[in-house]
């Protein structure tokens, strides 16, 4: 087995709630609650989920962003959550991030050259000349001309924008890309046109991709393996194919209920679920998708389930599936 | 279209904004011409009787006690000055002794003075005035403190008990008589007994109210007081058992503290006032161009000055004092800031006082001398100094910022390079009599029109740190100034005076100024109104036409 | 490589000229007429303060008692005061005084309220209750009293004047810079500026900072304007430049003595006060437009 | 006259009552309404948060007193009196104390509603106050009636007739107005109606012959409650010059942006259609225009408020006008540092309760906006 190159266990996210003048804690927002997955070299993880389940709060820890309240993450073999900050600032060389926004994301007052040569700039990564050619470079690498490097962010559409994003992230030459929702921004057509750039990027420079969307449809065209969150927590996770035609969970299910097939012909059982997400700051007990849950039992009101391989390669976090350890 | 919309809106406004103005205006010019206590001419001798005769006096400050015996503030004694008196008064216009309360007096030997009271006055409260009441008066001064009599410390030389009290005695004889004996002579007794601090309170009032009675005045003054609203007006009006039938002529007085003096001025043009004190001299041609005002002078009684710190070099060598004296262009200064109503100073006090030594030359303006002093002096080069110049307008000095700037460029001829400095005129006060300034303006008007009360009090080495802001101390000056104190002979003790006045203008402590005439504004039909030298003017006579 | 070539953004990409954030702020200010007015105005009070002096008729201490107070005439066309001084001349030489306090009042506030601004929305935590606090308290006194008290404890003095007006203005840029950091912080650009692994310090100074300037710059000119009416109104209240300096709050309080008979000692320094303010907050609605257009209202 | 006193001290203490029980009493809202109860937590809040700003603006405004230099008892006893009367005079007034024991002094009188004695009149603070915030209130109310009035109706015509000379004029002037020195405006006012035209009168607030008797000490409420219609024209014609002085400041910014409310009104499709069906329109636009322009309005006088004050000194400097700010410059003249402590800390209180009210206001008109 090979060893992966990113293995996140138990990652948790806590933000506590202060009531009243004195600012006491009165309780918390369990924001990501106990995580745990792995990311081997040279695959593409998906992290779907709706809104506000998580994900991109998972995706920040990975780099820091975030303190995790608890949990380990272990990159290339590197414990990351215990070292010091400046550590894990020379350690983000290695680890790049691609945002939601091309907009917000780029500082609008530098030219692209400017935030092209940055991260080389931080790192102390070549010499004036030499970075300036390498910003042409991957200027022409992301598909842009390298005339652009003096323009400045709001001159280019959205999508030359992620283009721009996504060459910054791949400036310090990163083996780990967590991009977070880099597409869910585009118009469809041209979010197909990122989406291949960035395959094709991954081929071209070994990299590895966490990719974190709320869209199952692209998760499901460029993933690996994906994991599907709800309420901070992963419920399932399987290799791509397994997921898509085989969902477990009663959420994925339902998720997948709701994505377009392409074939009209195609009829898929509709599987609708009710109601509104459960405040994360005040979690249902038990299985934490149980109120809207079709399948409940009197069991998920109770035991959290665990996340368990059911199969080789799809782990379910369901009582619906296995022997659920009982203590 | 929009046009017409436009200029249909536009009138609309134009109406209702002129209907409101006028029902405004109509409303108020109604109103001032039924209250106007003077604009009687129209309806005749039948309101005459009904409506009251008030007078609005403006002047620059409110009171600050209404007990004259603790106030030492002029704007005090103007207010008390009409609701009490003094056993002795001074002349109408000059600081001679005239009758008070009291109707004689006389003294042997300046130890023991006899004093016989005036028949027939009550107090404000119905109490009698009698020599009791006198004694009494004395007796609560003499068993003061500092900071509650400190007018009676100063002009008797401290309290029961100090050694300096002048006073030994005051005894009532029968209900008419009043002895005072005296531990030595004290040559300006007299007029210190008529200043306006002293005047006779009445003793059933000070005795309820204690330390309340400067709320609730009471004399036997021709004026009784009504209402102090603080920092505004004060308001007394006419005491109808007052001694003399014939007075007030007045019903009622307000006093009005407007600080500014063109603000003054400009309420009494517009009617808001009938009386202005202190006018600017720039604007005294406004008001004799003005067919409805009338320009009073108060006769001069003070000196402004430019003190030199003489402990502070360059400032301890005479010669640089005297080369600040040839410096300064009077005449100038009083020709563009007193309007020319002023006479140049060569004393530290005015020549109305007697004792004032004419014979001095004084320092003519002779910038070439100045320059030659200078250079006696060691410092043909100049120097450079700081230049205090005073914040506010004071009766003898009524711009004291711009006759600096003049004084500047004075010593910018002779080389010297003089820096102007301002404080507020609590620091100022302050700092100045620390000795912080190195040259600095001031003045001061005289409490009772006695020489001591100049030189003494300015200029002698015991008021160091106190009035002496020029540090100026010099033996010779002080014993004599010691011996005038007590010589009762006029003419013996107007020679000490004359003798310090030489001393002192040798040795150049200050650079005399200027000897002002402080200017008073008042409505042209207003009668009989007499600025006093002091500055707390009576206003018994006063009367409308 | 990516098949998809990218398109064009315009025909004739390698001479254009690219305009950056602050040409295109210099375009929308040029185009507004009021603006440009304001500038000129200002302007003209800064040529007025440099060159005034040397072309001005009269020295502005030359004293000519014989000639006091006299009338706006083909000599003295502003009239003279009561030294028999060219009024014209004085408030040449004012503007220098003005524009001086205007401009070095509101860079001290300006430096010193960027600094507490930018450490407290940066920071955050108690640093930044500590100085919001502060700034709380500063605000909660009327600006002019503060200033009043300020010189009051330093001694009256242009310098002590304008010190007083940078102090009392400090806390308008604090607020300013620090809500300003505090929304620039949430910005994506600055979580990526991270993600990059750039240091605190670099984030601040290269991102935050110029990022938050746009409406300080507007702040700051409509702050010189109401410095100066600030500085004006002391050296009125004879707080602040002391005789003979040709301050013009200073020429108003001097002329309050001739109030009665000679008006245009007061009349010309006050209006020299009001259109150079005029000129700065013309010039201010005309940056705000340009640069921050959410700013308005 | 203790009464006043008696109000001050229930009314301090009903307020320290409320900030330090503050925890308590925000359980029972919990029984409220969320609507009444989110605004009465936000109003608590910032109340409690008032307690460390309160407490730093008194040690402030003592330090920065007791920084100033100059000797209240010599001031007191002016220039002629003798150096040991001013001793005794600073003994008496506590003032060789230590700074500590004095600032402590104070603070426990401010508990207990004792706002100290002026120096220069020797009467309690908190009687004299009572009288300068009155003068004070009405001056402003006045002044900012104006400018509403003025303000908001140059505002909405020049909108509807933009560009148009009109327009053109009423902003240039709106531009002016906010521009212009105050101080100046006041001694143009007084040269031009005062002294040229002798129209009105330019110091104090009423004719002191005829004295208003004062009930509330707002003039215009006491001449109506009794009746003195003669003398209410005698205080409106006091008010008019000092009021337009410090009212053009906010008139200029409150046209000015009623005017640019209003022109976004205007572009909306409903009166644009609307518009070419003739006069009438203006007024539905007026009346529109009107509950929209309340929202700056309410922004003007919470900004304006310290303006107002701040003005209000140099104002009231120059009209004569009794009121708090100029009692606070004169005390500072006079170094009556109960007075300057007191008053300054009124009137910031105030000031700052002013933007608590106007915040609280401002979510009641306009329900978009919530508490922090």
């Amino acid at each position: 087995m090979i060893e992966p190159l990113l293995k996140v266990e138990g990652l948790k996210k806590y933000f506590p709630i202060r009531k009243g003048i004195l600012s006491r804690v009165s309780g918390h927002v369990k924001a990501v609650d106990d995580v745990s997955f792995y990311v081997n070299k040279g695959e593409t993880l998906g992290i779907v989920g709706e809104s506000g389940c998580g994900k991109s709060t998972t995706g920040r820890m990975l780099m820091r962003l975030l303190e995790p309240t608890e949990g380990k993450v272990e990159f290339n073999g590197k414990e990351l959550t215990s070292i010091s900050t400046d550590d894990m600032r020379k350690a983000r060389r290695e680890i790049q991030m691609v945002f939601q926004d091309p907009y917000a994301s780029l500082n609008p007052r530098h030219t692209i050259e400017k935030i092209l040569e940055e991260p080389l700039i931080v790192h102390g990564i070549g010499d004036s000349i030499s970075r300036k050619k390498k910003v042409h470079d991957f200027l022409e690498i992301v598909g842009l001309s390298s005339y652009h490097a003096k323009r400045y962010p709001h001159q280019f559409s959205g999508g030359q924008r992620q283009r721009i994003g996504i060459a910054r992230a791949l400036m310090t030459n990163p083996k780990l890309i967590i991009a977070d929702e880099p597409v869910s921004a585009l118009d469809v057509s041209i979010q197909a046109q990122v989406l291949n750039l960035m395959q094709d990027l991954q081929k071209e420079f070994d990299l590895t991709y966490i990719f974190i969307a709320h869209d199952l449809g692209v998760v499901r065209h460029i993933s690996d393996r994906v994991g599907v969150m709800y309420l901070g927590k992963i419920v399932e996770i399987a290799e791509t194919e397994l997921l898509y035609n085989k969902p477990l969970h009663p959420y994925t299910q339902a998720l997948l209920s709701a994505v377009p097939v392409p074939d009209p012909d195609f009829v898929r059982e509709k599987i609708l679920i009710t109601g509104d997400i459960p405040s994360p700051s005040n979690p249902p007990t038990g299985c934490t998708f149980h109120t809207r849950c079709p399948h409940k039992m009197d069991v998920c009101t109770k035991i959290i389930p665990k996340l368990e391989e059911v199969e080789p390669g799809h782990s379910v976090a369901c009582h619906l599936y296995g022997e659920q350890v009982q203590h | 279209m929009n046009k017409k919309k436009l200029w249909s809106i536009a009138l609309l406004l134009m109406l209702v904004l002129s209907t409101f103005l006028a029902a405004c205006s109509s409303d108020t010019t109604g109103t001032t011409d039924s209250t106007d206590p003077k604009d009687d001419s129209k309806d005749g001798e039948v309101e005459e009787s009904t409506d009251p005769k008030i007078l609005v006096f403006g002047r620059g400050g409110d009171s600050v006690y209404l007990d004259p015996a603790r106030a030492t503030d002029g704007e005090s004694f103007k207010v008390t000055q009409n609701i009490f008196e003094t056993l002795l008064n001074f002349g109408p216009q000059d600081t001679t002794i005239n009758e008070g309360l009291a109707t004689e007096w006389n003294t042997e030997d300046g130890l023991t003075y006899t004093f016989t009271l005036r028949e027939g006055v009550k107090f404000q409260d119905g109490t009698d005035f009698n020599a009791e009441a006198v004694v009494k008066n004395f007796e609560r001064w003499s068993n003061g403190t500092e900071d509650q009599f400190p007018y009676y410390a100063s002009m008797f030389g401290g309290f029961k008990g100090d050694e300096g009290h002048v006073i030994e005695s005051v005894t009532a004889e029968g209900d008419n008589t009043v002895i005072f004996k005296l531990k030595r002579p004290q040559a300006p007794f007299l007029k210190n007994i008529a200043m306006s601090p002293f005047g006779i309170a009445s003793p059933t009032a000070f005795e309820k109210d204690g330390d309340k009675f400067t709320d609730n005045p009471i004399g036997t003054g021709p004026f009784k007081f009504v209402e102090w609203k603080k920092n505004e007006t004060i308001t007394i009006e006419k005491y109808t058992d007052y001694w003399n039938p014939e007075l007030p002529k007045l019903d009622k007085v307000i006093f009005q503290a407007i600080p500014d003096n063109s603000a003054r001025l400009t309420a009494l043009t517009t009617g808001e006032i009938d009386l202005a004190d202190g006018v600017n001299p720039a604007d005294s041609n406004n008001v004799t161009g003005n067919a409805d005002l009338q320009l009073y002078e108060r006769p001069s009684m003070n000196v402004g000055y430019l003190g030199l710190t003489n402990t502070r070099p360059p400032f301890d060598d005479v010669r640089v004092r005297q080369a600040m004296n040839h410096a300064i262009d009077k005449q100038s200064i009083i020709d563009a800031f007193f309007n020319g109503g002023a006479l140049i100073a060569k004393n530290p006090m005015p020549p109305s006082i007697s004792g004032y030594n004419d014979d001095i030359a004084g320092y003519d303006y002779d910038p070439e001398k100045a320059k030659e002093l200078l250079k006696e002096a060691g410092l043909e080069d100049g120097f450079e100094m700081d230049l205090w110049a005073m914040p506010v307008p004071r009766p003898y000095m009524p711009d004291g910022t711009k006759v600096a700037e003049v004084i500047q460029k004075n010593l910018a001829d002779i080389g010297i390079k003089a820096n102007i400095v301002t404080y507020e005129w609590a620091t100022y006060l302050e700092k100045t009599k620390n000795g912080e300034a190195d040259a600095f303006m001031l003045g001061w008007t005289g409490d009772n029109g006695d020489a001591d009360n100049f030189l003494y009090v300015l200029l002698d080495k015991d008021n160091i740190g106190s009035n002496n802001y020029a540090y100026y101390s010099n033996d010779e000056v002080h014993d004599i100034l010691i011996a005038a104190q007590t010589e009762v002979d006029e003419a013996k003790r107007n020679e000490l005076y004359a003798q310090a006045q030489e001393i002192i203008f040798a040795e150049a402590p200050w650079v005399p100024l200027a000897h002002s005439t402080p200017l008073l504004a008042g409505k042209v039909n207003l009668l009989n109104f007499l600025p006093h030298p002091t500055g707390s003017d009576k206003l018994a006579e006063v009367d409308f036409k | 490589m990516s098949n998809l070539a990218p398109k064009q953004l315009d025909g004739t990409p390698q001479t254009e000229k690219v305009a950056g954030p602050w040409l295109e702020a210099w375009r929308g200010f040029k185009k507004s007429k009021l603006a440009v007015v304001g500038a000129g105005i200002v302007l003209f009070f800064i040529i007025v303060a440099f060159i005034g002096p040397f072309i001005a008729m009269q020295g502005i201490n030359e004293q000519l008692l014989s000639d006091r107070l006299l009338k706006p005439s083909s000599t003295y066309w502003l009239g003279t005061d009561d030294l028999g001084r060219d009024i014209l001349s004085r408030i040449i030489h004012g503007a220098r005084i003005s524009l001086w306090v205007g401009f070095f009042s509101v860079i001290g506030s300006l430096v010193v309220g960027s600094f507490l601004g930018i450490i407290a929305g940066y920071y955050g935590k108690w640093i930044d209750t500590i100085i919001s606090r502060i700034f709380d308290i500063m605000l909660a006194f009327p600006s002019i009293l503060l200033a009043i008290a300020v010189v009051s404890v330093l001694g009256p003095s242009l310098q002590n004047a304008l010190i007083a007006i940078a102090i009392i203005n400090i806390p308008n840029f604090g607020r300013l810079i620090r809500s300003k950091v505090l929304s620039i912080k949430e910005e994506e650009y600055i979580t990526s500026a991270k993600a990059i692994g750039m240091k605190d310090i670099r984030i601040l100074f290269s991102h935050i900072l110029p990022n938050s300037m746009s409406p300080v710059i507007v702040q700051g000119t409509l702050a010189i304007a109401t410095a100066i009416i600030e500085a004006a109104a002391l050296g009125f209240l004879g707080l602040g430049a002391q005789a003979p300096a040709p301050e013009w709050g200073k020429m108003l309080a001097d002329a309050r003595v001739n109030f009665i008979n000679a008006p245009w000692t007061m009349f010309f320094p006050g209006l020299a006060i009001m259109l150079t303010v005029l000129g700065f907050n013309l010039m201010g609605d005309g940056l705000r437009d340009a640069l921050d257009p959410k700013m308005k209202n | 006259m203790d009464y006043k006193r008696g109000y001050t001290f229930l009314f301090l203490t009903f307020c320290s009552r409320i900030i330090l029980e503050y925890p308590a009493t925000f359980s029972l809202h919990n029984a409220l309404d969320g609507e009444v109860k989110t605004m009465l937590h936000y109003i608590g809040k910032r109340l409690w948060q008032l307690v460390p700003v309160l407490l730093g603006m008194t040690f402030v405004v003592f330090m920065i007193i007791r920084a100033i230099p100059g000797d209240p008892a010599q001031v007191i006893l002016g220039q002629q009196a003798s150096e040991s009367a001013v001793k005794a005079l600073r003994t008496k007034l506590g003032l060789d104390d230590p700074w500590y024991i004095q600032y402590f002094d104070y603070l426990w009188g401010l508990i207990t509603g004792d706002l100290g004695e002026s120096m220069r009149t020797m009467n309690p603070v908190s009687d004299e106050i009572w009288g300068y915030l009155a003068a004070t209130f009405e001056l402003s109310l006045f002044a900012i009636l104006i400018a509403i009035i003025v303000g908001i109706n140059a505002g909405i015509i020049s909108a509807w007739f933009q560009n148009s000379w009109f327009d053109y004029t009423a902003m240039i002037l709106a531009l002016v107005g906010v521009s212009m020195p105050i101080f100046w405006l006041g001694l143009m006012l007084q040269y031009i109606f005062g002294v040229e035209f002798g129209l009105l009168p330019t110091t104090g607030r009423e004719e002191v012959r005829n004295p208003v008797e004062s009930i509330t000490n707002l003039y215009v409420l006491d001449t109506i409650i009794q009746g003195r219609y003669d003398q209410l024209g005698t205080v409106l014609k006091h008010l008019i010059l000092p009021g337009v002085a410090l009212a053009t400041i906010p008139m200029a910014i409150i046209a000015r942006m009623t005017r640019s409310s209003m022109l976004e009104v205007m572009r909306s499709d409903y009166v644009r259609t609307a518009r070419s069906k003739g006069q009438r329109m203006f007024w539905v636009v007026y009346k529109h225009a009107l509950k929209n322009a309340i929202i700056p309005v309410l922004t003007i006088i919470g900004l304006q408020m310290g303006m107002l004050l701040g003005g209000a000194i140099l104002t009231e400097t120059i009209f004569g006008w009794p009121g708090v700010g100029r009692y606070i410059y004169e005390a500072i003249n006079f170094r009556d540092y109960p007075v300057i402590q007191s008053g300054i800390l009124v009137v910031a209180f105030i000031f700052v309760m002013i933007n608590l009210v106007i915040d609280v206001l401002y979510s009641l008109i306009d329900p978009r906006i919530k508490y922090d």
